[in-house]
């Protein structure tokens, strides 16, 4: 038996709140996604029952949050389909995995006049750890444009493929414009190349298709928040060969397995990149969200947010003088629109007074707003909670605030 | 010239008829388009206070250990707070700008969301007046 | 008014628990800490009522939890006595603050021939960093010895500090032995050389001294889960100078100012080495935690944790055949020790049975262990929460494990 | 020679009679003083089934598809838990060995702290057993 999609928002008790006296519409789930009651639930459950510092330890307690934090890792190892268990590292987030890599897999593998490649849809954190990365190692970053579409030229792509190619680290949907990549196509065509390619699934784990296998990703990396975990959890996916080939990144407690003055010998994997005391609680937490998401059928989940994000988008399309960024042949999620003449900071703030929650700037997209000529979009965000009501209450908000500003 | 805590007055009595969120700000707005408008020319680089997702430009004299200024903003919103700021404390001896409470914005709450703002928030505006302030009480004394 | 530590124990709803059909007796609080029911509260709150990616959003939800994730930097800020609030950096514990500063103090500091110093006290996460940085760099490790008591010779410390030095990094208390170093004395002989210190606070922080000025530490870390705080938080304290002056960690999203292909330039602090997603209900627990610890007098929770100790070091001293480690003039927190003919890993499995949770082996201090010629020990430590109940049952279960064992 | 099977039943009968976890464990420990003692040149670093905290050794033999071993800890309760696994597949066919549900030790519940221990557990030494299981079988076949 699968979950009714139409049951979920119930399960999210901060959406029963309200917010300068209506209630809330919550539309900025590409930032962060709110948290059902079960993944509070364990996380107060793991406080108050089963806290305790894991793996070197053998009193019960430690035992059982060993246990629950290996167990979340086959949750997780599961819902992503890696192939093996400790293939999947928990780290804080998206931006620390990338990190690692970046520190990791620079060191080792990048030397002066190799090429790195990212694309001009890369939010911040899949772009600056690659162009500091470039910088100290003498290497050259190179940028694949976006057309007129919001979409990558793939034509393009496979040109500046060469063997100085090192890595090409690209997200599969854009924070910013929510063009759908074609993830599989990229990762053929550098895999011709002999290059491994890094996928920020930052923005669609939760979505859309999370197969790592099939996808053939060398590196595939999320947070926890985005997806209905707590914060302050994500995950760094490397395939076996690449992981035992990295050196590690964080040196400490736990990715030892010996130390002389002289000398040290790592742990095995997953432990040499978990240094320190790992997030026990977040991890169940994010175990528990993806029980959460697995109650749903995956098609199912996915159609009821497409037809979602096209009603909205054609309700926004309605507006006169709306704007609307991007017309790729795919798209998760994100509403990017600007209104002629009103500054995207006016909108938030305004639909706030409204009760509706969205995001305005440069969504950590500078590159994008850039080759846009804009200073920032408004973004609405769509998670499984949501529905046709707050697309809605967004439509008649916009239109509300045009009437405030346009006298 | 009536005095700062006077303004705050009238201030905080003009808003307390307004309804709800929306009218309040319909009106925070209002003001702004009312202020009078800053001279092109002003609106130079170094009037700018820097902001994240809008900017504010400020252009303030000292004239006789009194604070005069014009502003101006690319947010109708920010442009609005800046409308209050100037009411409240344009024409005012630098004396009594330094030592003001400005608890009307506090007390109204409307701006707790811009006030916030890490660079473009009201504090980052006040402190911005406030250093004014220091200079032209150092020039007039 | 100041809380009563008696009333403590009551605050802590895990310890109401039954282990193994005996109450829970938890004596491993220096590998992590059990919460207060106010710090549970404090995350359930944050995610039914506030949750929302912060800084950037300006909607109120997101404007709310930037408020509550400053204010609880303002929190430690002022627990730990720093005099800027942006000196206070939020990480994700200990290994990572540590590992930061290897990485960027190392990459601008530190060059072939340099020295850096630790010493034979320290934790892995306090040492391997240190080494591993000192092989990337060609510097010299340097580790300063501990004597027959447990302690540090500060005269030989004196020798070892010369004009090519960089850096000392020292715990406050050995998580191993329980010493308790002459922070002060270190940090003066080292400042005479214009060396920078790292206090390793992780287990001193929650217990002793915590005044960054008074002690002017350079840089000053520590973990919130050992300090009543959840997990997957910890502090990066530096003196505004010097994270002036280092360059930033990780690379992402809010660390940014502005971005090209060419450069970027990073943003002002704190937020320069905060990148990514903060754990912002993770912060805001540590600051409720923070706000939990304040309720009591610091002289008298430091005399009621000492008095504890001195009472359990005694009651396990009239055991034949029982080993304590260390004399050190002044310790804190730990009892270390073994007993003759028997595994500390038996002895820890078999406490385990009558409900005493502690943790056996090398407790991420091999080198130690290399130094008392000893594979392991077992470690009781102590929490505000402990008693000398819990102290006799221990004693009583290390007499039993005894008598079952020597047969 | 009795079967796996049986064996285990035997166990968790003995098991049960016994009060609380305490006893158990003494119980355990002493099955483990029992064990026949390991010849001390046995114990080499090839036989050594690495732990964190404690080591193990065994000495596995083949003799026409059947497991013969030997093994010690130098931890009391390691050794017990050995002990048992000594007991249970010491001198049964390797096929046996390798098909075996040793459902014993989830159901006592016993050693559910143990076994989840990283190397020395008791996975790991199961593990180490059914690999020379296999290489006898293929010796054999
Ligand atoms: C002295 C000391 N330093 C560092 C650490 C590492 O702390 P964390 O695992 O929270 O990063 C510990 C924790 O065991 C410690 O006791
Ligand atoms: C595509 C993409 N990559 C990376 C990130 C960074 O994720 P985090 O802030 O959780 O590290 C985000 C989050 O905004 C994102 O949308």
């Amino acid at each position: 038996m699968t979950k009714d999609i139409h049951s979920a928002r119930a399960d999210f008790p901060i959406l029963k709140q309200s917010v300068n006296d209506h209630p809330l519409v919550y539309l900025d789930n590409a930032a962060t996604t709110q948290k059902p009651q079960v993944v509070i639930d364990a996380l107060v459950d793991y406080y108050t029952r089963l806290n305790a510092n894991i793996h070197r330890g053998n009193h019960s307690l430690a035992v059982q949050a060993t246990e629950a934090y290996e167990r979340a890792r086959r949750k997780v190892a599961g819902y992503i389909n890696a192939e093996r268990n400790h293939e999947v590292i928990f780290t804080r987030g998206t931006t620390e995995s990338i990190n690692l890599l970046a520190y990791t897999y620079g060191e080792k593998f990048v030397q002066a006049g190799d090429e790195v490649i990212v694309t001009q849809l890369e939010h911040h954190s899949n772009y600056v750890p690659w162009q500091q990365m470039c910088l100290r190692r003498g290497a050259t970053f190179r940028i694949l444009p976006f057309n007129e579409h919001g979409e990558l030229d793939l034509a393009l792509f496979e040109r500046m493929l060469n063997e100085k190619t090192r890595l090409v680290a690209v997200n599969h949907v854009s924070n910013s414009l929510g063009t759908v990549n074609p993830i599989e196509e990229i990762i053929r065509l550098a895999h011709a190349h002999e290059v491994p390619v890094l996928v920020d699934a930052a923005q669609s784990v939760q979505h859309i298709a999370h197969d790592v296998q099939s996808m053939d990703a060398d590196f595939y990396v999320f947070s926890g928040h985005k997806m209905y975990g707590p914060m302050g959890i994500g995950i760094f996916y490397g395939k076996e060969k690449w992981l035992e080939a990295l050196p590690p990144f964080l040196s400490g407690g736990e990715m030892i397995d010996s130390v002389t003055p002289e000398k040290v010998t790592f742990n095995v994997l997953p432990y040499k990149f978990e240094a320190g005391t790992p997030n026990v609680a977040q991890a169940i937490g994010l175990g528990v969200a993806v029980d959460y998401l697995k109650q749903f059928d995956p098609l199912e989940l996915q159609k009821y947010e497409e037809d979602l994000l096209a009603y909205g988008l054609n309700l926004l399309s309605e507006i006169p003088d709306l704007i609307i960024y991007g017309s790729p042949s795919h798209r998760s999620g994100i509403l990017p629109f600007n209104v002629n003449g009103i500054q995207h900071y006016d909108m938030g703030v305004l639909l706030d007074t409204m009760g509706i929650a969205v995001r305005t700037g440069q969504h950590c997209t500078q590159p994008i707003m850039d080759a846009l000529h804009i200073s920032g979009t408004v973004r609405a965000s769509l998670a499984l909670y949501n529905n046709r009501e707050d697309l809605e209450k967004l439509a008649d908000g916009v239109r509300r605030v045009i009437k405030m500003l346009k006298r | 010239m009536p005095g700062i805590q006077e303004l705050q007055k009238d201030l905080s009595d003009d808003f307390a008829l307004l309804a709800n969120w929306e009218e309040k700000y319909e009106y925070l707005i209002e003001m702004g388009m009312d202020m009078p408008a800053m001279k092109p020319e002003s609106k130079v680089d170094e009037n700018l206070v820097k902001g994240c997702q809008s900017s504010v430009w400020f252009d303030v004299k000292c004239q006789d250990g009194i604070l005069i200024f014009e502003a101006d903003s690319d947010s109708l919103v920010v442009k609005g707070m800046v409308a209050m700021l100037h009411k409240l404390l344009n024409n005012q001896p630098a004396k009594e700008v330094l030592e003001a409470e400005l608890s009307v914005f506090e007390e109204l709450g409307l701006w707790r969301h811009i006030s916030s703002q890490r660079s473009n928030g009201l504090t980052a505006m006040v402190a911005h007046l406030r250093a004014e302030a220091v200079d032209c009480l150092a020039k007039g004394g």
